[in-house]
């Protein structure tokens, strides 16, 4: 059972850059992915790190919260930073991103403030940040369909000229994230169909971290995920979800060749989901501990720090102010996501529509004479 | 004004052709609405005009239509899908009740989600299976979405600019059994105000009100003429939307008449009929001389053309009742 | 009787083993329903015991599994849909609307669809959205289908138990937010009669009826303790089916009481509140002293949890509608 | 713009064993597919060209009815049956069909009654035959909705253990056809999700007739479709629609695979809708001629008498024969067909429901009543 997870093409070839022991890796084949990484520096490196050890805390401080009745819920993306932090740090300010409900890494990487990222799971707002500051969208929950989403935002961005100019601050890529489940749903494979007739500049970017809450990979397909984008005439590349060197050159690949109008890409990131689905979820019941040994040796954020001390790109002063960085993300949290109050009664009539409707209108005005007086009636209602 | 006499469809095309010029933002989008002009060719001649880019026959896919036509708006375009047959909306549900309408809510007024979803709808043309049908109390009951349908062809023209001007996602369905009646339409007309969510007395009387919308607005007009030969006044309100519902103006008719009459070709049971009685009854409760009734599709599956005349709600149906509202 | 203390949510994992141990051709369907036992797991054990033919762990894609499901109808299989949560039905939409619900009248009776699709559904267990809604009016409003929502642990089990054996389609509504109620349950008691069909008299009062199913049966009912308290004698219909519904029980009920009013989570505009109330209005509007009174969520999508007691029908707003009834 | 519906990979190879001129194709990659047929005699050939002229009036004769407002639409086949000829007559009499709602041609070789086959048409029942008569299911209006309910139909085969038994009169396998447009329906490709993952024994056959209403391939697809099915991991093939010997040689190797429990295939049919898309459609609106004309001398029917003729296969008193049988077939349509009442009004409320339902009873009850009562007064009806 220990390798079910993982029946679905993992001995297929696919691309890496660093392997589990942050020994670089050499090949003819990835030459031109090495070409696209040539260029980071150590401090690049090190702020990948920090995006990713930061990204860890902000998980492992979320799911004590709820824990502490905190947050209703949290859908921990531990295992998955190389794959959202690489792909993530590819991206142009300009370019837009759709992620799914568990891209914490991705979120930031663009900057959405982390006790905002956290409001949707404590209950107190259905999105929680204003895209337009960061090009990044809320989070979908209805799996697969933010896919259309992100083809239609991209069939925008080709109507307002902005692929192909040449200009690496205008030109203009969308990325939608995804998993291996929502592989199955209509829509991302509508999106596939839309993307490719239009030849839309979005990369479809799907996490395989070998499980849709219970069911492994080998549920929702009989070959490996990435030959997906192929039948749909979309380019497509597997890379080692766990190497973020790799996951930001394909990455940066696939915008190229977006920005540049030469359409969309699928991108299957082969990674490991090391929590669980949700706090709701108990993985004992369907995936044995071998399994979870086997990922966790191959831990992104190791595999980055062997990288770095291999490369004398770790200093141990920058990384203990990271830990202390990361002690605040966390005191922060803790603080700050208790203090988030409730939204008043009124609010869940805001914003229905944009322009008055009889009928919400009716309602909020009968809610608010209703509670006005309840509220002297409480003694009353007790009594009842 | 400068009047013309155009076929209900034509106006809609009119009204398109009027967005599509002062917006450059406003697409259309759907199957087969390109070079042949859609099937009941309410966009034709638009793709030559506007361009491919503007005028984009899609895959065959609805729930990519709405799907993308959401993404599009997040990138500050205004689509309306052409849906081809009220049938052929399902497979763009989800899109819509999950998405489409709640995207404002969820982002607490950050987006916006300007798009127009016609469809063509209602029976009455000898069409097979899916072609004929009446689904808007199934998009009545979501928060998030208007839902229209106009039955006049001024109403038709105002109305659609209306839609693709408005700020929300807009439901706007077409009477396909009435594209062909013609009418009087001022093209000139500045952009109509609350046609989106106020109701029309489309004839006025004091015996009975008589409230339809889309197809059965002409069907309760008829029979408001056949009661006026035998000495009853109907007065026949046409609601325009079915979300809102302006109950002001139905509740005011039916406080001086006593006597109300709600009139779809949807099927009665859970449709928006129900809602109609429920909210007038509790409004006009001691004006009521009898229950409101309804009239309108039985609880079965749309039936074959062969036998949709009995299905459809008839004028002798709606007199019928009548009746039975005047002999309580 | 052998009657056992059970939860809601273990009377149906038990009235799943009945059916499945009584017909080899009972299947269930769904995501994470074999090994986890779905995320309720009320199929819990199920695929241990019956194997992983039988108890299917399918691809995450709900028009898949309402799709396959009709496939395995036509050869002679009756599959039990789990779809997770309320707000993941509408990606089905269409397979259970044009194709469930229509193909034994397409096929003039040729074809039977043992379908039945269980939807955990409803609020008040601080979800995230999607995960706390009531879409039955739009299930009801279909002909075809049979939309029913047990609200007690032995109805729960008696009721999947005649769903599993109906021939027809049905949409099977758990108030998810009762799962952990616990009550006697006999499971040893023939297959009931009439449950998906007939409404229950789950108090008998003379004041005033309260009308609901599902979730709001609980809140009816202490509502009716309550009002007890304060003189006042509420009958609780409990209708268990919203298509078909059971009017003669509601109506034999008004014409006693005289007041009627109506409980459900989903919205009130356009939900089935408006069908009953436009109904039991017909049949008793010379009994009736005020107008049927509804009770029900707002025109506004599920809120955020921290906003969702003030969303649902509580007690005191039950008892709030009595009292309007009782001063009209 | 003639041959912009032939844009998707009509430079793809294909498999085909007739030429257009009905000479034999004979090349290596082919040797498979001519063994599958080598087994036919002439007798096998003449059945098959009688299935496809008889088809080729059914529609004639249905295209004409419609024009005469005898039914209220019709959807020509016309130019599409050898794809359908010839897939059909592969199938075993236990193997299950699922059409859309073009495939006349299928039907015929299924032999369900001509007639019957029109009742949708004319608006006098929503299916018309009994599928278990013939395996034969009913149309499907809703694009790709059937694709669903075919691989759901196999995983009962599965499940009645009718898939390697090695018993050629019992093994059992589905045959689900759609189009080019469907193909970008969600439905389809769930459909291809599910097969594979449950290695259904189904054939997805997809008659790609180069149009859907007027929309060409190119706006469906950037690649052949027959790609799609490979990126689900199932077995694809494009086969030239318009040899019959072919489309039987692939079918019944797709059908062998399923058979046998070699799980699903996906075969796309590269044939031509000659007429219009239905009766109510107009084609000179969006093709131009030249490109009918250049499918009109690739058409099916011509491509096999050439064949019969070239092998010695033809015989004119056949051939008179079938003449007659195809005039009684037009003159039983055209007498049938006119017979056919309309159903009683009572029958809209018939099979909405197995068990009774209290409103459909109710409004049953009130309709008969109503019309009973209406017709003593239609007198004053008119009056008014
Ligand atoms: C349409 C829909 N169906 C079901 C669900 C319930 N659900 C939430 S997450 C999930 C599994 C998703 O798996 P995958 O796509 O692999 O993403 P992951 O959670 O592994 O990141 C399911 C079934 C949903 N959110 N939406
Ligand atoms: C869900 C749905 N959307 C739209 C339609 C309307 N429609 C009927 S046929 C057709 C084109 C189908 O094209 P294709 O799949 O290539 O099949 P063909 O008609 O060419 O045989 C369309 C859009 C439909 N029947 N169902
Ligand atoms: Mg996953
Ligand atoms: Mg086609």
């Amino acid at each position: 059972m220990g390798t079910e997870a993982t029946d679905v093409g993992s001995d297929v070839p696919l691309v890496q850059l660093v392997a589990p022991d942050g020994a670089r890796v050499t090949t003819a084949e990835n030459a031109a992915y090495r070409d696209r990484v040539a260029h980071l520096t150590g401090e690049d490196l090190r702020r990948m790190y920090r995006d990713m050890v930061l990204t860890r805390r902000f998980d492992d401080e979320a799911t004590a919260l709820q824990r502490q009745g905190e947050l209703a819920l949290y859908a921990q993306g531990k295992g998955q930073e190389a794959a959202q932090v690489g792909s993530g740090r590819a991206l142009a300010p300009q370019d837009y991103v759709f992620p799914s409900y568990r891209e914490h890494g991705v979120l930031q990487v663009r900057g959405v403030d982390p006790v905002d990222r956290l409001r949707l799971f404590r209950g107190e707002d259905h999105g929680g940040w204003d895209p337009a500051a960061t090009n990044t969208h809320l989070y979908t929950l209805v799996i697969g369909s933010q896919a259309l989403h992100a083809t239609g935002y991209a069939m925008g961005v080709q109507r307002d000229g902005l692929v192909g100019t040449g200009d690496p601050g205008r030109d203009t890529a969308v990325v939608v994230y995804f998993g291996d489940g929502a592989t199955s749903q209509g829509d991302v494979n509508e999106g596939l169909v839309f993307a490719a007739v239009n030849n839309a500049p979005v990369v479809f970017f799907c996490q395989n971290n070998q499980w849709a809450i219970s069911e492994p990979t080998t549920r929702q397909a009989r070959v490996p995920i990435y030959k997906r984008g192929e039948g749909f005439g979309v380019p497509s590349v597997r890379v080692d979800g766990n190497d973020v060197l790799a996951c930001y050159a394909v990455t940066a690949e696939a915008l190229e060749r977006a920005h540049s109008g030469g359409g969309p890409t699928f991108v299957e990131a082969f990674t490991y989901r090391m929590g669980a689905h949700t706090t709701s979820d108990d993985p004992t019941r369907y995936r044995d501990r071998a399994e979870e040994d086997y990922w966790r040796k191959r831990d992104p954020i190791d595999r980055l720090a062997a990288l770095l001390r291999a490369e004398d790109a770790w200093d141990d002063a920058w990384a203990a102010e990271l830990d202390a960085e990361a002690e605040a993300l966390g005191e922060r949290l803790r603080r700050e996501v208790r203090e988030l109050g409730a939204p008043p009664t009124s609010a869940m009539f805001d914003e229905v529509y944009a322009t008055p409707h009889a009928q919400v209108d009716e309602e909020r005005a009968w809610l608010a004479r209703y509670e006005e007086e309840t509220q002297g009636d409480e003694s009353q209602e007790v009594a009842r | 004004m400068t009047a013309q006499k155009l076929t209900f469809a034509r106006a809609i095309t009119e009204g398109l052709r009027a967005s599509l010029e002062s917006d450059e933002r406003v697409l259309l989008m759907g199957e087969d609405i390109g070079r042949l002009g859609g099937v009941f060719r309410v966009t034709d001649g638009l793709q030559k005009d506007f361009g491919e880019d503007r005028v984009v026959d899609t895959p065959l896919a609805e729930s990519g239509i709405v799907g993308t036509a959401i993404g599009l708006a997040l990138r500050g375009y205004r689509s309306v899908c052409e849906i081809q047959f009220d049938g052929f909306v399902f497979p763009a549900f989800d899109q819509i009740t999950t998405q489409l309408a709640k995207m404002r809510y969820r982002s607490r007024g950050r987006l916006e989600m300007p798009v127009v979803i016609r469809i063509p709808y209602g029976g009455g043309i000898g069409a097979v299976e899916h072609h004929s049908e009446s689904p808007e109390a199934l998009f009545a009951h979501t928060a998030g979405l208007r839902v229209v349908s106009p039955s006049t062809p001024q109403d038709a023209y105002d109305m659609i600019r209306a839609a693709v001007a408005s700020p929300d996602p807009v439901i706007y369905l077409e009477p396909k059994g009435r594209y062909w009646s013609k009418d009087d339409v001022d093209l000139d007309a500045a952009p109509a105000e609350g046609v989106l969510d106020r109701a029309r007395v489309a004839r006025p009387g004091s015996d009975v009100t008589l409230v339809a919308y889309g197809p059965t607005v002409a069907t309760a007009l008829k029979a408001a003429d056949a009661l006026a030969a035998e000495g009853t006044s109907a007065e026949v309100v046409d609601l325009r939307a079915v979300s809102p519902i302006d109950f002001p103006t139905v509740v005011d008719s039916v406080r001086r008449t006593g006597r109300c009459v709600v009139v779809h070709e949807a099927p009665v049971f859970h449709g928006v009929g129900g809602e109609v009685a429920a909210r007038v009854t509790e409004e006009c409760f001691y004006a009521l001389e009898a229950p409101v009734l309804r009239v309108g599709g039985f609880h079965a599956p749309y039936p074959v053309a062969k036998l949709e005349h009995d299905y459809l709600p008839s004028v002798e149906r709606v007199l019928d009742a009548v009746d039975r509202s005047l002999s309580f």
